[in-house]
C-alpha cells in the first residue's frame, strides 16, 4: 500500500512535470492500490442504473484493475481466473456439466459447414503449403525470409535458403514476427483525435496542409531507422517538392557509437562486415554477435563462428575472447571472458590498441590482456576485433585501429557503406528536433513507426515539446503511448502485408512483398511519404517497382520476377571500401572518466529488444538468454554487488539516478562485473501496449538520459521493502549455490566458499555436460566416454554411462524391438529417426524455441503460470554455470523430447496415449490422453509439458489464422511434447510414397533445425549410414544424456571442445 | 410380530434382482450399440444442403468424372469441394433459371460461398490424407460408397477408428489398380472377371509414381494388345477401362499375371505399390499428431 | 470406564480379567439381550442425540469443500492445484495414498485378525470396515479428479469401443484401477455380508414400519437358519481369506506407482512391504482416532474396552517399527548403492530446501510414537492414544508428501529442478475429503449397526453348549 | 413359486443353545429329517445335530477365482498381443509379469463375488417372506436371544399331534404351529 486511490495516469503526468532534482518515483512495482472497502464506499448508496454506471466508471480506473488483480490474481493474462463469468466461461460450465453427465465421450460432433471458393485461385491446392520470399526489415539490416503460406495465410517465418547472407537461417525475433502479424491488439483503424477516421481523410488533410507551407517548412518526419532504398528515394522526391521538410531517424537502441567512430575514422559513415570463417582469433568488445539480430550481421557471424568452432580433426579451431559487462551467450561461448564495467571496456580497448596495459587493472585482467594481445598479434591477421553496437564510440575507434594494425582489414574485416541509406547521428538529430518542437517550429510531426513518448530519453522533455506541436501523426502498429496522444494515428501495415525493399547486412537488396491482404487496411511509410507527392494514390508497389528499376539490371520484367521469387536482387551486395583506419580517431573520443557510485548499463532486451516485441507473447515468455528470465526484466548484478547492497534475489531495489528512481527486482547473474547494474529496456509498458506487454517488468527508459544512452554512472541502489517473485524458468542460482557441491566426496575442496552453482556442479557430476579442451581431445579423442577430461566425470553416476547396448544375455527381452527391419520386397532397411545436437555449435540464441512455438501451435501461458513451472515450450535451452559464480563458464544444452527407445513415459501411461512408432518416434496421442501426468514424472529429461489449464486460445480470431493446420491445438488436461515435427515427417513420407522412393537425407527438417543459425541440430535416418545424423552419431564425441538409465534416447549430443589459450589455462 | 413382507415379495425380490442384472447388461449393450449407431456416426444421414445436389444425376446420368469437380483428390490432403465457378461453367448455359440453383447464382453474383454441410467429417485430431489413399490404390467407392447412385450425398461408412483400422491392418482387401480408382462399380477380380497385371518397371528402382508402377487390364492381354489404364481415366461404368493418354515412354512388358480373387490381387499390389506394413499403418502417428 | 482407574489401581479394575491380567474384551454382565439392545438401540432409537446432528452437519459442511473444489477443478483444470513440471503429482496423489493406507486397517482387522482367530477384533471390525470403505471412497475420489480430463477417466477400464484401443497394462496406474476397484468391491461385499444377520435383528427390533421394511430388505429375509449360518460362516471365512492377500496387494500395487518409475527415491524394492506396514500403521491410528470419541459418545466402553485400545497400540508399535526400518533402509541403500542419484536424492531429502518435511516425518512417525508406545501405561491412556493417533496420521501424510514431492522436485536434470507449493484448492479438497469421511461415518453410526451383534453374541459366556442337559450352562466359555 | 397352503411345521422355542442342540439331536434320533434350527448366532453344534456338514460355497469361490484369473490374463494377452499390438517403451507385447497384477486382482474380485453371491444363492436368499415369520414369537427372539427348532410338515414322519407331543417333551418355552 504505497499510495492511496488515485487516477494513475494523472499522477504519472504530474510527476513527470515535477522539477528535476527532487526524487520522483516514476515506476513502481506496486503502484496505487484500492481496497475492497473503498470499492464498497464508491458504490455505496448507488442503486439500480446508477450502481451499474458507477461500477462501469470504477471498472475503468487503473486502481480498480489493480485491486481485481490482487483479489483475483490471474485476471491479467492467460490464467485460471480468466473470464469465469463470460459467455465462454458459461459454455465451459455447460461443457463441464455435460462431461460430468458422462456424455462427452459419445457426444456428436456439430455440423461443420464448408465454404468453397467462388473461383479457386490458380496454383492453390488446399492443404498444400506455398512458400514466398520476402524480408523482415530490422534496423541493423533486413533478414531475408521465406514464408510458409497455407491458403495465403502466413503460418511460419523462416530464413530464405537461397539468400547469400542468411542461407536459410533465422533468429528468434524474425520467427516471432509471425505472432506480431496476428497480434489481436494491433491497431485496426485510422484514428483522428481518438475517433475512427479514414486514410483518405488523413491523406487529404496532410497534403492540403503541406501545400500551404512554404516548401514544407514545419513538416518533420520522425522515422525509425531506414533500410529501404525505395523509401530513401521517395524521401528524395519529397525533398524535391518540399525542400524545407525534415526527416529525423531515431531508435532508442541505435548505432550512434559506430556512426560517430566511423565518421571520425573514415570520414564517412561506414559499416563493418566480418568474415568469421576466416578468423582464428576473435575478440568481441562488448559485442553480443551471437545473441541475435540486435547485432548487425548476426546470421553470417554466428554461422561463420560456428563453422570455425566445430571440431574436426586437422581443422584449426577458432578462439573467442569476449570483454563485456552483461554476461551474454557470446561471452559464455568464449574460451576466455572478461567481465568489465562499461567504462572499463573503453579503457581496455584503447589500451589494447595502444599496446599498453590498462591503468589500474587487476592482476587477472593484466594476465588476460597480455595473453590476448599476444594471441591477436600471433594470428597473422587471421583475427578480428568486433566492437559492440552498445559500446562507446571509443571502443569502435579502438577496434578500427586494432583491425588495421593487426592486418585484419581485407582478410576478416571489410568496411562498406552503411545498410542505412541515410545514416545519421540519431541522438543529435533527435535533440535538434526537440529543440525545434520547443521553439514552435514544428507544425506537423509525422512519426513513422516510432514511439518516442515511451522511448525518448526523459531529460529531453519530448513529452512537453510534443504538446507544442499543432498536428502530430503517428504511423504505428499499436495505438501505443505515442499513438494515444497523437492527433492522428494511422494503423501501420505489418511487413508481411506490405511492399517495400530493404538492405541486408551484406548490402543485398531484398524485396519485401505482401503475404496477405492487409488485415486492417494498414499503411506503410511509403504511403505516408507518397501522400505528399504529386501522385498520392500511387501504391507502395508502384513506388518499389519504380525504384527497383534503378538497381535491377537487365530486362526489368525478368529481373523483377526473379527478385520476387528469390527474394533478393543479385549484384547489390556492398563492395569493400579501400583501407582501414588509423589510431587518430581514438583521440577524438574521451575515455570515460573514473566513476563514482554504481554504473548502470542499458541494454536492449535479448527477447523483446527495445520494446517493439513487448506484445509478442512468444518472446515475452521466451526464457532470456543466460538469465532464463521470462516475463520480467531485472536489475542484474554480480554476486558481490548483491551482497554489498544487502540484497537477496527477487528483492525490490530502488535505483536512483539523476534524481529519478525506478524500483526493479534484483537478480544475480554469474560473471557479471561488480559495481554495475545492467537493466534491460523495453518493459514497464502501459495498457496501450497491448494485453501481453501491459504491466510486465519495469521501465528502464525512465532513468535513461540523452547523453548517457549506453551506460551511466553515479547511481545508487537501495533495497526497498517487499518482495518480487521473479519469473525464472530454471532454478535460481543464488538459491542453489554449491552447499551440496562442498560436500562432494570426490572433490572435497573444490568449492570452499559455497559459490558454485549446485545445478551446474550436478550437471557435470551426472555427465549431462561433457566437454574437453583441444589438448585433451587430441590426447584422448574418446574423452566423452572415458573419464579424465574437464567436465567429464563419468563412470560415476551409474552402471552403463556410455549408453552402450545391454549385452544380449543380460537383457530380459533381448530381441524384442528391432528398429532395423527390412522391407521384404525392396530389402531396404526401415527408417529410424534420430537427432544429433552439436554442443560446440549451439550458441543458446533461442531461435529454435520460437520456431518451435510457431510450428507446433504452442500456447503462451502468462507470467504466473510460467513462474510456478508450467512453461509449455517443447524445447528449452538448459544453461549450466560451471565453477565459481564470480567468473563461471557456462554450457548451453538444447533439451527436448529425447525419443527414448525404452521410454519411461510410455511404460507408465495407463491408456497408451504415448507409444512408440515402428520408426522409433515417441508419439504423443493427444486425443487419447486423459492427463494422469505420470509420464512426466517418469521422464528423467522433464521435457513433457502439460496443459494444466486451458492454455490454447480458442477465441481470438486473428490467432486462428496463425495456427499450423497440420498440428493439433491441444486443449486442457492433455500432455504434449516435442514430436520431432512428426507432421513434417509424415508429409515427407507421403510425398516419397507417392513418388515411390525413399526419403532423402535432409528432406525432413525439424523446425528447430531449420531455424538454427549454426546448424547445431542434425536430424534424419540413423539407419542410413550415409546420412548426416548417422555420421554425427558415429563420432566418438557423441554421447547420450543420462545414458546410465538405459532409456536409449534417440537424441544424442556431441560433446563440446574448447580451444583455450594455454597461457590463460 | 408377524410377517414384515407379503408373500409375493419373495418373487418380487428375485425378479428385481434378475431385472437389475438384465438392465445392467441391456445398458451395456445399448451404449455399445449407440456408439456405433448412425445417430452418432451419421451414416446414411442426408443433411439439408443449400442445393439438393445429386451425384447420381451428374455422375451416372451425365457421366461427369469425379475429378471434374474434385480436382485435387490426388494432389492434396483434403479432397476439396468445387468452387462456384465449376457449377457456373455449365449452369451459365443450362438450367439458368432453375429455382433450385438460385444459391449458385447468388454465390456467383455476390461472391459469397455456398455453405455446404460437411458430410464426411472427421474429428480435428485426425489427420487424414486424401492424396495418398487415391495414389495407393484405394478407390473412391471403398470409402464413399456408390456415390454415383446417391441422389443426395450421405456417409456410407462409420468413419470410426475401428473402421479405419480394419483396412489399415489389412489393406489388401481394398486395394485395386490405380486405373480403377474412379470406377464406382469395381468389384475386384473373380473367376468370371479376372484381372491381369504386370509391373511396368517404372517404380521398380524406387522411382516414378505409384500410378505408373503397375499396368492392369480386365481383358486378356494375350488376346489382343492390353489396354493400359491410367489414373485419371474412364468413367464408363462397368466397362473395361481404356487409355486415352498412354503413359509416356513405357514399353509394354511381356508377362502378365492373372488374378481371380481380390486377396491375391491385393497382396500383389501391396508389394508393387510399396504399401507400408500394417504395423506402420496402424501406428498412432499415421493419423494423429 | 474412567481412564484414571486402571492406571492407578489396575488390580481392582473390574475390566481386568484376573486370570490373564489383561483387560477383558467385553465387560462382564452382558447377555444376548443386553448387547443386542445396546447396539440396536443406537440405530433404532427415535431419540437422535443432538451431537450427532452437529457432527453430521459439520462433516457435510467441510465436505462441501470437495464439492466446491471439484466444481472449480472441472471448470478450470488441474492447474488450480500446485502441481507443475517437475512436480506433476501433488496433494491428489499424496491424499490418495494416505486414504487408501488408512483403509487398510479395516480390512486387516476384519480379515487377517479373523484368520488368526483374534476374537477381540469382533467389537471393532464393523466400524473399521466402514472406515475402510469410506477411506476408499475418499481415496478413490483423487485418482479420478486428479487426471487432466476426468470426464475421460473411464478410458482406464477395459471396455469394447469403436477406437479399438484399450488400457495399457504395463502401467502401475492401470494396475491401480484393478486393485482399488477390487478392493472397494470386496470391502463393500464383505461389509454387507457381515451385516446381513444384524439387519435381520434390526428388522425384528424395529418399531417404525419404514425401518422394518428398510432393514428387512437389506437383511434379504435372514432368519438365522443353521444351514444358512454354516454357509455364511464359510463365505465369511473365504472372504477373509481373499481379503488378506488383497489388502497386502493393494498397497503393494500403490507402491508400484512409485517403485516402477525410474525416479531416484521412488525406484526402490523396499516400497511394497514398507507401504503395507505404513498403511496398517496409519489405519490403526485412524481407527483409534475414530473409536476413542465414539465409545465415549455412545458409552460403549464395555464393548470397546481398553483391551482393544491396547492391542491396537501394540499393532501400531509393530508396524511403526517396520516403517522405521524402511526409512533406515532407504538411507542405508542411498549410501550402499554408491549411486550418485540415490545419494543425492537422500541428501536433498534431508538437507535440501524441503528437508523440513523429512524431519517432520521422522519426528511424528518415528520419534514420538516409537518411544512412547512401549509403555503400557501410555497405551491404555485414552487421551494420550487419541493425540498420538493424530500425530501418526499427520506423520503418515508427510511420509507420502516426502515420497511424492521431494523425489520429484529435484531429480535427474538439474535444469528442470523446481519446487512445489500447494494452493488453497489443494487444501480445500483435502480437508473436504476429511469432511466427507466424517459425514459418511456419522451416517453410518446412526443407521447401521456399528458393532456386529451376532459376533458379539458369540463372545458371551452363554454360548457354551453342554451336551447331555440344559443345566450345565453356568460354566462359562473361555473369554480369551 | 406356487403359494402353499396349510401347515408349514411346528416351531419350538428354547432359551439356551444347549436345549436346542439337545432337542435337535433327539428329533434326529426320532427319525425327523426335514427340520431346521434358527439361532441368533451360528451354533455349530446345531449343525452337527442336523448332520449338515458340507457347503458348496468354497467350490463356487474356487471356480469364480479361476474364472477371474483366466478372464483377466487372457484379456490382457489378447489386447496386447492381438487386438492392438503396440510398441510400448520397447517392452515385449506379451509382458506377462505386468499382466500378473490385474489378473491377481481379478482372481480375488471374482472369487469374492462368487463366495458372497454363491452363499446368498445357496441360502435361497432373498426370501423376504418365510413361513417361520408367521410364528408370533419367532421374530421377537430368533435374531436376538432365542433358539428355535422347526420340524417341517413335509417330513414324512410329521404329524401335527405326534410331533407336537414329541417337541413338548423338551423344556421348550413354546411349541407353535406355523402356517405357510
Amino acid at each position: 500500500m504505497m499510495k492511496t486511490t488515485g487516477n494513475g495516469t494523472e499522477d504519472t503526468m504530474a510527476e513527470m512535470k515535477a522539477p528535476a532534482g527532487q526524487p520522483v518515483v516514476v515506476t513502481q512495482i506496486a503502484p496505487a492500490k484500492m481496497t475492497l472497502a473503498e470499492v464498497h464506499a464508491k458504490l455505496d448508496g448507488k442503486t439500480g442504473r446508477r450502481f451499474w454506471k458507477n461500477l462501469d466508471e470504477l471498472a475503468e480506473t487503473p486502481a480498480f484493475h489493480e485491486l481485481m488483480e490482487e483479489e483475483f490474481p490471474r485476471q491479467a493474462g492467460a490464467g485460471e481466473w480468466v473470464d469465469a463469468v463470460s459467455r465462454r466461461g458459461f459454455l465451459k460450465v455447460m461443457g463441464a456439466s455435460l462431461a460430468l453427465a458422462g456424455l462427452a465421450g459419445c457426444t456428436k460432433q456439430p455440423d461443420e459447414p464448408i465454404f468453397p471458393y467462388i473461383k479457386q485461385p490458380e496454383d492453390l491446392i488446399l492443404g498444400k503449403a506455398m512458400y514466398f520470399a520476402t524480408a523482415y526489415p530490422f534496423p541493423t539490416g533486413a533478414i531475408p525470409v521465406l514464408i510458409k503460406s497455407d491458403s495465403f495465410r502466413p503460418i511460419k517465418v523462416d530464413g530464405n535458403p537461397e539468400h547469400p547472407m542468411s542461407k536459410g537461417k533465422s533468429d528468434a525475433f524474425t520467427q516471432a514476427t509471425l505472432l506480431d502479424l496476428y497480434d489481436p491488439d494491433r491497431s485496426q483503424h485510422v484514428l483522428h483525435r481518438g475517433q475512427v477516421s479514414s486514410w483518405g481523410e488523413f491523406q487529404q488533410a496532410f497534403a492540403t496542409a503541406a501545400k500551404k507551407t512554404s516548401g514544407g517548412q514545419g513538416i518533420y518526419f520522425l522515422s525509425e531507422t531506414i533500410t529501404s532504398p525505395s523509401l530513401a528515394a521517395q524521401w528524395k522526391q519529397v525533398q524535391a517538392v518540399y525542400p524545407q521538410a525534415k526527416l529525423v531517424q531515431w531508435e532508442p537502441v541505435n548505432q550512434d557509437s559506430s556512426r560517430a567512430a566511423s565518421k571520425a575514422a573514415f570520414g564517412s559513415y561506414t559499416d563493418a562486415q566480418y568474415k568469421l570463417e576466416e578468423a582464428d582469433v576473435i575478440l568481441s568488445l562488448d559485442a553480443d554477435f551471437l545473441g541475435g539480430i540486435g547485432h548487425p550481421g548476426f546470421l553470417p557471424l554466428a554461422a561463420g563462428y560456428a563453422e570455425r568452432h566445430r571440431y574436426e580433426e586437422g581443422k584449426p579451431m577458432n578462439r573467442l575472447y569476449v570483454v563485456e559487462t552483461m554476461p551474454t551467450v557470446t561471452g559464455f561461448k568464449a574460451e576466455h571472458r572478461l567481465g568489465l564495467k562499461p567504462s572499463e571496456i573503453a579503457t581496455f580497448a584503447l589500451a589494447l590498441a595502444n599496446g599498453a596495459a590498462p591503468q589500474g587493472a587487476t592482476a587477472e585482467q593484466q594476465k588476460f590482456f597480455a595473453a590476448l594481445s599476444a594471441d591477436l598479434k600471433n594470428s597473422g591477421g587471421k583475427c578480428v576485433v568486433i566492437p559492440g553496437e552498445q559500446a562507446s564510440p571509443a571502443v569502435h575507434a579502438a577496434a578500427y585501429a586494432l583491425n588495421s594494425s593487426l592486418g585484419a582489414v581485407g582478410k576478416t574485416v571489410i568496411y562498406t557503406e552503411t545498410v542505412n541509406p541515410m545514416p545519421t547521428d540519431q541522438l543529435a538529430e533527435l535533440k535538434s528536433l526537440v529543440a525545434d518542437m520547443k521553439a514552435g517550429k514544428v507544425q506537423w510531426l509525422v512519426m513513422l513507426g516510432v514511439n518516442p513518448i515511451y522511448s525518448a530519453p526523459w531529460d529531453l522533455g519530448f513529452r512537453d515539446a510534443f504538446e507544442n506541436v499543432p498536428v502530430t501523426v503517428q504511423l504505428g502498429a499499436h495505438v501505443d503511448e505515442t499513438g494515444a496522444i497523437s492527433n492522428w494515428h494511422i494503423n501501420k501495415s505489418h511487413y508481411l502485408e506490405s511492399w517495400s525493399d530493404a538492405r541486408a547486412y551484406d548490402g543485398t537488396i531484398t524485396i519485401i512483398q505482401p503475404m496477405i491482404d492487409p488485415m486492417y487496411q494498414g499503411r506503410s511509410a511509403h504511403d505516408m511519404l507518397q501522400a505528399l507527392l504529386a501522385d498520392p494514390q500511387q501504391s507502395a508497389y508502384d513506388v518499389v517497382v519504380a525504384n527497383a528499376k534503378t538497381y535491377i539490371k537487365g530486362d526489368f520484367a525478368t529481373g523483377w520476377r526473379k527478385a520476387l521469387h528469390d527474394g533478393w536482387v543479385e549484384g547489390t551486395a556492398f563492395t569493400a571500401k579501400a583501407g582501414g583506419a588509423g589510431k587518430s580517431a581514438m583521440a577524438s573520443f574521451p575515455t570515460p572518466s573514473g566513476t563514482n557510485g554504481l554504473e548502470i548499463s542499458f541494454r536492449p532486451d535479448p527477447s523483446i529488444y527495445d520494446g517493439r516485441f513487448a506484445n509478442v507473447g512468444w518472446l515475452q515468455e521466451l526464457p532470456k538468454q543466460v538469465t532464463s528470465l521470462s516475463w520480467d526484466n531485472a536489475a542484474i548484478m554480480s554476486i558481490n554487488t548483491l551482497a554489498d547492497l544487502k540484497l537477496d534475489e527477487s528483492d525490490p531495489v530502488k535505483i536512483t539516478l539523476n534524481g529519478r528512481e525506478v524500483i526493479a527486482p534484483a537478480m544475480m547473474i554469474p560473471g557479471h562485473p561488480d559495481g554495475v547494474i545492467t537493466v534491460h529496456l523495453g518493459f514497464g509498458r502501459g495498457v496501450e501496449a497491448g494485453r501481453v506487454a501491459q504491466g510486465v517488468g519495469f521501465d528502464a527508459y525512465q532513468i535513461r538520459i540523452a547523453d548517457e544512452l549506453l551506460f551511466t554512472s553515479g547511481a545508487t541502489a537501495k533495497k526497498v521493502p517487499g518482495t518480487y517473485d521473479l519469473c525464472i524458468t530454471k532454478v535460481h542460482n543464488i538459491e542453489h549455490r554449491g552447499s551440496f557441491a562442498q560436500h562432494d566426496l570426490e572433490k572435497p575442496l573444490s568449492d570452499k566458499d559455497g559459490v558454485y552453482s549446485l545445478a551446474g556442479h550436478e550437471a557435470e557430476e551426472r555427465s549431462i555436460i561433457r566437454y574437453a579442451t583441444l589438448d585433451e581431445v587430441k590426447k584422448n579423442p574418446n574423452f566423452a566416454h572415458e573419464g579424465g577430461a574437464s567436465g567429464t566425470l563419468i563412470d560415476k553416476v551409474g552402471y552403463s554411462p556410455q549408453g552402450e547396448k545391454v549385452p544380449h544375455d543380460n537383457s530380459f527381452f533381448p530381441d524384442n524391438w528391432n528398429y532395423e527391419k527390412q522391407d521384404p520386397s525392396t530389402l531396404k532397411i526401415q527408417n529410424a529417426w534420430g537427432m544429433a545436437i552439436d554442443l560446440n555449435s549451439c550458441i543458446g540464441c533461442n531461435a529454435c524455441i520460437v520456431s518451435c512455438y510457431a510450428e507446433n501451435n504452442i500456447p503462451v501461458i502468462g507470467r504466473e503460470q510460467v513462474k510456478v513451472g508450467r512453461i509449455m515450450q517443447w524445447l528449452r535451452i538448459d544453461t549450466y554455470f560451471e565453477g565459481d559464480l564470480h567468473a563461471p563458464k557456462a554450457h548451453f544444452q538444447p533439451m527436448a523430447c529425447q525419443h527414448c527407445e525404452n521410454a519411461g513415459c510410455e511404460q507408465v501411461c495407463p491408456v497408451g496415449a504415448t507409444v512408440h512408432t515402428p520408426e522409433g518416434l515417441n508419439t504423443m496421442v493427444y486425443n487419447r490422453c486423459v492427463g494422469t501426468r505420470y509420464c512426466s514424472n517418469n521422464c528423467p529429461y522433464k521435457v513433457r509439458r502439460f496443459n494444466f489449464l486451458l492454455y490454447s486460445d480458442y477465441d481470438t480470431e486473428s490467432l486462428k489464422f496463425m495456427r499450423n493446420p497440420d498440428v493439433s491445438v491441444r486443449s486442457r488436461g492433455v500432455m504434449e511434447k516435442c514430436s520431432y515435427c512428426v507432421q513434417r515427417i509424415e508429409q515427407a513420407k507421403i510425398t516419397a510414397d507417392k513418388e515411390n522412393r525413399e526419403i532423402r537425407d535432409g528432406e525432413i527438417v525439424t523446425a528447430c533445425q531449420q531455424a538454427c543459425p549454426t546448424n547445431a541440430i542434425t536430424f534424419g535416418n540413423i539407419n542410413d549410414k550415409a546420412s548426416k545424423v548417422a555420421k554425427a552419431k558415429a563420432e566418438e564425441r557423441d554421447y547420450q544424456v543420462l545414458a546410465d538409465l538405459n532409456f536409449r534416447p534417440r537424441t544424442t549430443y556431441t560433446a563440446g571442445v574448447i580451444n583455450p589459450n594455454p597461457e590463460l589455462a | 410380530m408377524a410377517q414384515v413382507f407379503d408373500r409375493s415379495s419373495n418373487a418380487l425380490a428375485r425378479f428385481s434382482l434378475v431385472l437389475t442384472g438384465v438392465i445392467v447388461i441391456a445398458l451395456g449393450v445399448t451404449l455399445d450399440q449407440l456408439q456405433r449407431s448412425p445417430w452418432v456416426t451419421r451414416q446414411g444421414q442426408r443433411p439439408d444442403q443449400p442445393i439438393p445436389f445429386s451425384h447420381k444425376h451428374h455422375v451416372e446420368g451425365l457421366g461427369l468424372q469425379c475429378q471434374y469437380c474434385h480436382t485435387q483428390v490426388e494432389k492434396a490432403a483434403y479432397a476439396g469441394i468445387p468452387p462456384t465457378k465449376t457449377c457456373i461453367n455449365c449452369h451459365a448455359q443450362i438450367w439458368t433459371n432453375a429455382e433450385l440453383l438460385e444459391p449458385v447464382r447468388q454465390s456467383w453474383a455476390t461472391g459469397a460461398s455456398i455453405q455446404w454441410i460437411r458430410v464426411h467429417d472427421l474429428p480435428d485430431y485426425v489427420y487424414f490424407n486424401h492424396e495418398i489413399h487415391v495414389n495407393k490404390g484405394i478407390g473412391c467407392a471403398s470409402c464413399h460408397g456408390r456415390v454415383d447412385q446417391m441422389p443426395l450425398m450421405y456417409q456410407q461408412n462409420t468413419l470410426q477408428m475401428e473402421w479405419c483400422l480394419n483396412c489399415h491392418r489389412n489393406p489388401a482387401v481394398n486395394l485395386r489398380p490405380t486405373s480403377e480408382i474412379y470406377n464406382m462399380a469395381w468389384a475386384g477380380p473373380s473367376g468370371d472377371k479376372p484381372v491381369w497385371c504386370t509391373s511396368t518397371g517404372v517404380g521398380a528402382a524406387g522411382s516414378g509414381p505409384t500410378a505408373q508402377n503397375v499396368s492392369c487390364t480386365t481383358t486378356n492381354p494375350s488376346g489382343k494388345g492390353p489396354e493400359v489404364a491410367m489414373l485419371q481415366l474412364n468413367t464408363e461404368l462397368n466397362g473395361p477401362t481404356s487409355s486415352d493418354v498412354p503413359p509416356m515412354g513405357i514399353t509394354m512388358p511381356a508377362s502378365y499375371q492373372k488374378f481371380t480373387n481380390q486377396m491375391d490381387l491385393g497382396r500383389y499390389l501391396t508389394t508393387q505399390y510399396h504399401i507400408r506394413n500394417p504395423e506402420q499403418l496402424s501406428s498412432c502417428e499415421t493419423c494423429h499428431r | 470406564m474412567a481412564t484414571k482407574g486402571p492406571m492407578q489401581d489396575p488390580i481392582v479394575d473390574p475390566m481386568i480379567d484376573p486370570r490373564t491380567g489383561e483387560y477383558a474384551v467385553i465387560a462382564p454382565g452382558h447377555n444376548f439381550k443386553s448387547v443386542t439392545q445396546k447396539i440396536a438401540g443406537i440405530v433404532l432409537t427415535s431419540n437422535t442425540p443432538l451431537g450427532w446432528f452437529f457432527g453430521l452437519i459439520v462433516g457435510a459442511g467441510v465436505a462441501l469443500g470437495v464439492v466446491i473444489g471439484c466444481t472449480w477443478l472441472f471448470l478450470k483444470g488441474t492447474g488450480i492445484w500446485g502441481v507443475t513440471i517437475p512436480g506433476a503429482w501433488g496433494f491428489a496423489i499424496i491424499n490418495f495414498v494416505w486414504w487408501i493406507g488408512i483403509g487398510h486397517a479395516g480390512t486387516l482387522i476384519s480379515a487377517i485378525l479373523l484368520l488368526f482367530k483374534q476374537t477381540w477384533r469382533n467389537s471393532i471390525n464393523r466400524f473399521a470396515e466402514a472406515m475402510t470403505i469410506f477411506a476408499v471412497v475418499c481415496a478413490g475420489t483423487f485418482p479420478l479428479i486428479h487426471v487432466g480430463r476426468p470426464w475421460l477417466a473411464y478410458w482406464l477400464f477395459p471396455y469394447p469401443n469403436t477406437m479399438n484401443v484399450w488400457p495399457q497394462f504395463r502401467s502401475p496406474l492401470a494396475w491401480d484401477v484393478f486393485a482399488v476397484s477390487t478392493y472397494a468391491s470386496i470391502s463393500i461385499i464383505f461389509w454387507y455380508i457381515g451385516m446381513i444377520p444384524d439387519f435381520g435383528t434390526l428388522r425384528d427390533r424395529a418399531t417404525m414400519p419404514a425401518a422394518k421394511y428398510f432393514y428387512g430388505m437389506l437383511s434379504l429375509g435372514w432368519r438365522g437358519s443353521t444351514r444358512h449360518w454354516i454357509r455364511y460362516e464359510s463365505a465369511s471365512l473365504l472372504l477373509a481369506g481373499l481379503s488378506t492377500p488383497l489388502v497386502l496387494s493393494v498397497h503393494t500395487v500403490i507402491s508400484f506407482d512409485f517403485a516402477v518409475a525410474a525416479l531416484a527415491g521412488w525406484h526402490t524394492t523396499i516400497f511394497p512391504p514398507y507401504f503395507v506396514a505404513g498403511a496398517v500403521y496409519s489405519g490403526f491410528a485412524m481407527v483409534l482416532t475414530l473409536a476413542i470419541p465414539i465409545r465415549k459418545f455412545y458409552h460403549m466402553e464395555d464393548l470397546v474396552t481398553l483391551r482393544h485400545l491396547d492391542n491396537m497400540a501394540k499393532v501400531m508399535l509393530a508396524t511403526g517399527s517396520i516403517v522405521a526400518y524402511g526409512y533406515g533402509m532407504e538411507v542405508f541403500m542411498a549410501w550402499f548403492s554408491a549411486s550418485h542419484w540415490e545419494f543425492f536424492m537422500m541428501w536433498n531429502r534431508m538437507f535440501g530446501p524441503m528437508g523440513w518435511a523429512y524431519w517432520i516425518l521422522i519426528l511424528t512417525n518415528i520419534a514420538i510414537p516409537l518411544t512412547t508406545l512401549w509403555s503400557r501405561k501410555l497405551r491404555v491412556n485414552v487421551t494420550f492414544l487419541f493425540i498420538l493417533s493424530l500425530i501418526v496420521n499427520t506423520g503418515m501424510w508427510f511420509e507420502r508428501f516426502v515420497i511424492v514431492v521431494t523425489s520429484l522436485y529435484r531429480e535427474y536434470l538439474p535444469s528442470s529442478w523446481g519446487t512445489y507449493r500447494a494452493t488453497k484448492w489443494d487444501y480445500m479438497i483435502y480437508v473436504g475429503t476429511m469432511g466427507l469421511f466424517t459425514f459418511l461415518f456419522f451416517l453410518f453410526v446412526r443407521f447401521l449397526p456399528m458393532i456386529p451383534m451376532s459376533e458379539i453374541r458369540m463372545m458371551l459366556p452363554q454360548t457354551k453348549v453342554t451336551r447331555g442337559g440344559p443345566d450345565a450352562e453356568t460354566v462359562s466359555k473361555e473369554t480369551v | 413359486m406356487p403359494a402353499r397352503e396349510g401347515t408349514y411345521g411346528l416351531l419350538a422355542e428354547f432359551n439356551t443353545p444347549s436345549e436346542l442342540v439337545h432337542a435337535t439331536e433327539q428329533a434326529r434320533h426320532a427319525g425327523y429329517r426335514r427340520m431346521e434350527c434358527y439361532t441368533p448366532y451360528p451354533v455349530e453344534e446345531a449343525a452337527e445335530a442336523l448332520h449338515f456338514h458340507k457347503t458348496r460355497v468354497p467350490m463356487v469361490c474356487l471356480i469364480g477365482g479361476l474364472m477371474g484369473v483366466t478372464t483377466a490374463f487372457l484379456m490382457e494377452t489378447w489386447i496386447n498381443v492381438w487386438a492392438y499390438p503396440l510398441n510400448i517403451a520397447g517392452r515385449p507385447l506379451f509382458s506377462w509379469p505386468a499382466f500378473i497384477i490385474p489378473a491377481y486382482e481379478w482372481t480375488i474380485l471374482f472369487a469374492g463375488f462368487s463366495a458372497a453371491l454363491g452363499m446368498i444363492a445357496l441360502n435361497g436368499l432373498p426370501q423376504l417372506y418365510h413361513p417361520v415369520f408367521n410364528a408370533p414369537n419367532f421374530r421377537n427372539g430368533a435374531t436376538t436371544d432365542k433358539f428355535f427348532l422347526c420340524i417341517e410338515a413335509v417330513d414324512p414322519k410329521f404329524s401335527l399331534a405326534e410331533t407336537r407331543t414329541f417337541l413338548e417333551q423338551f423344556p421348550a418355552v413354546s411349541v407353535v404351529e406355523v402356517d405357510h
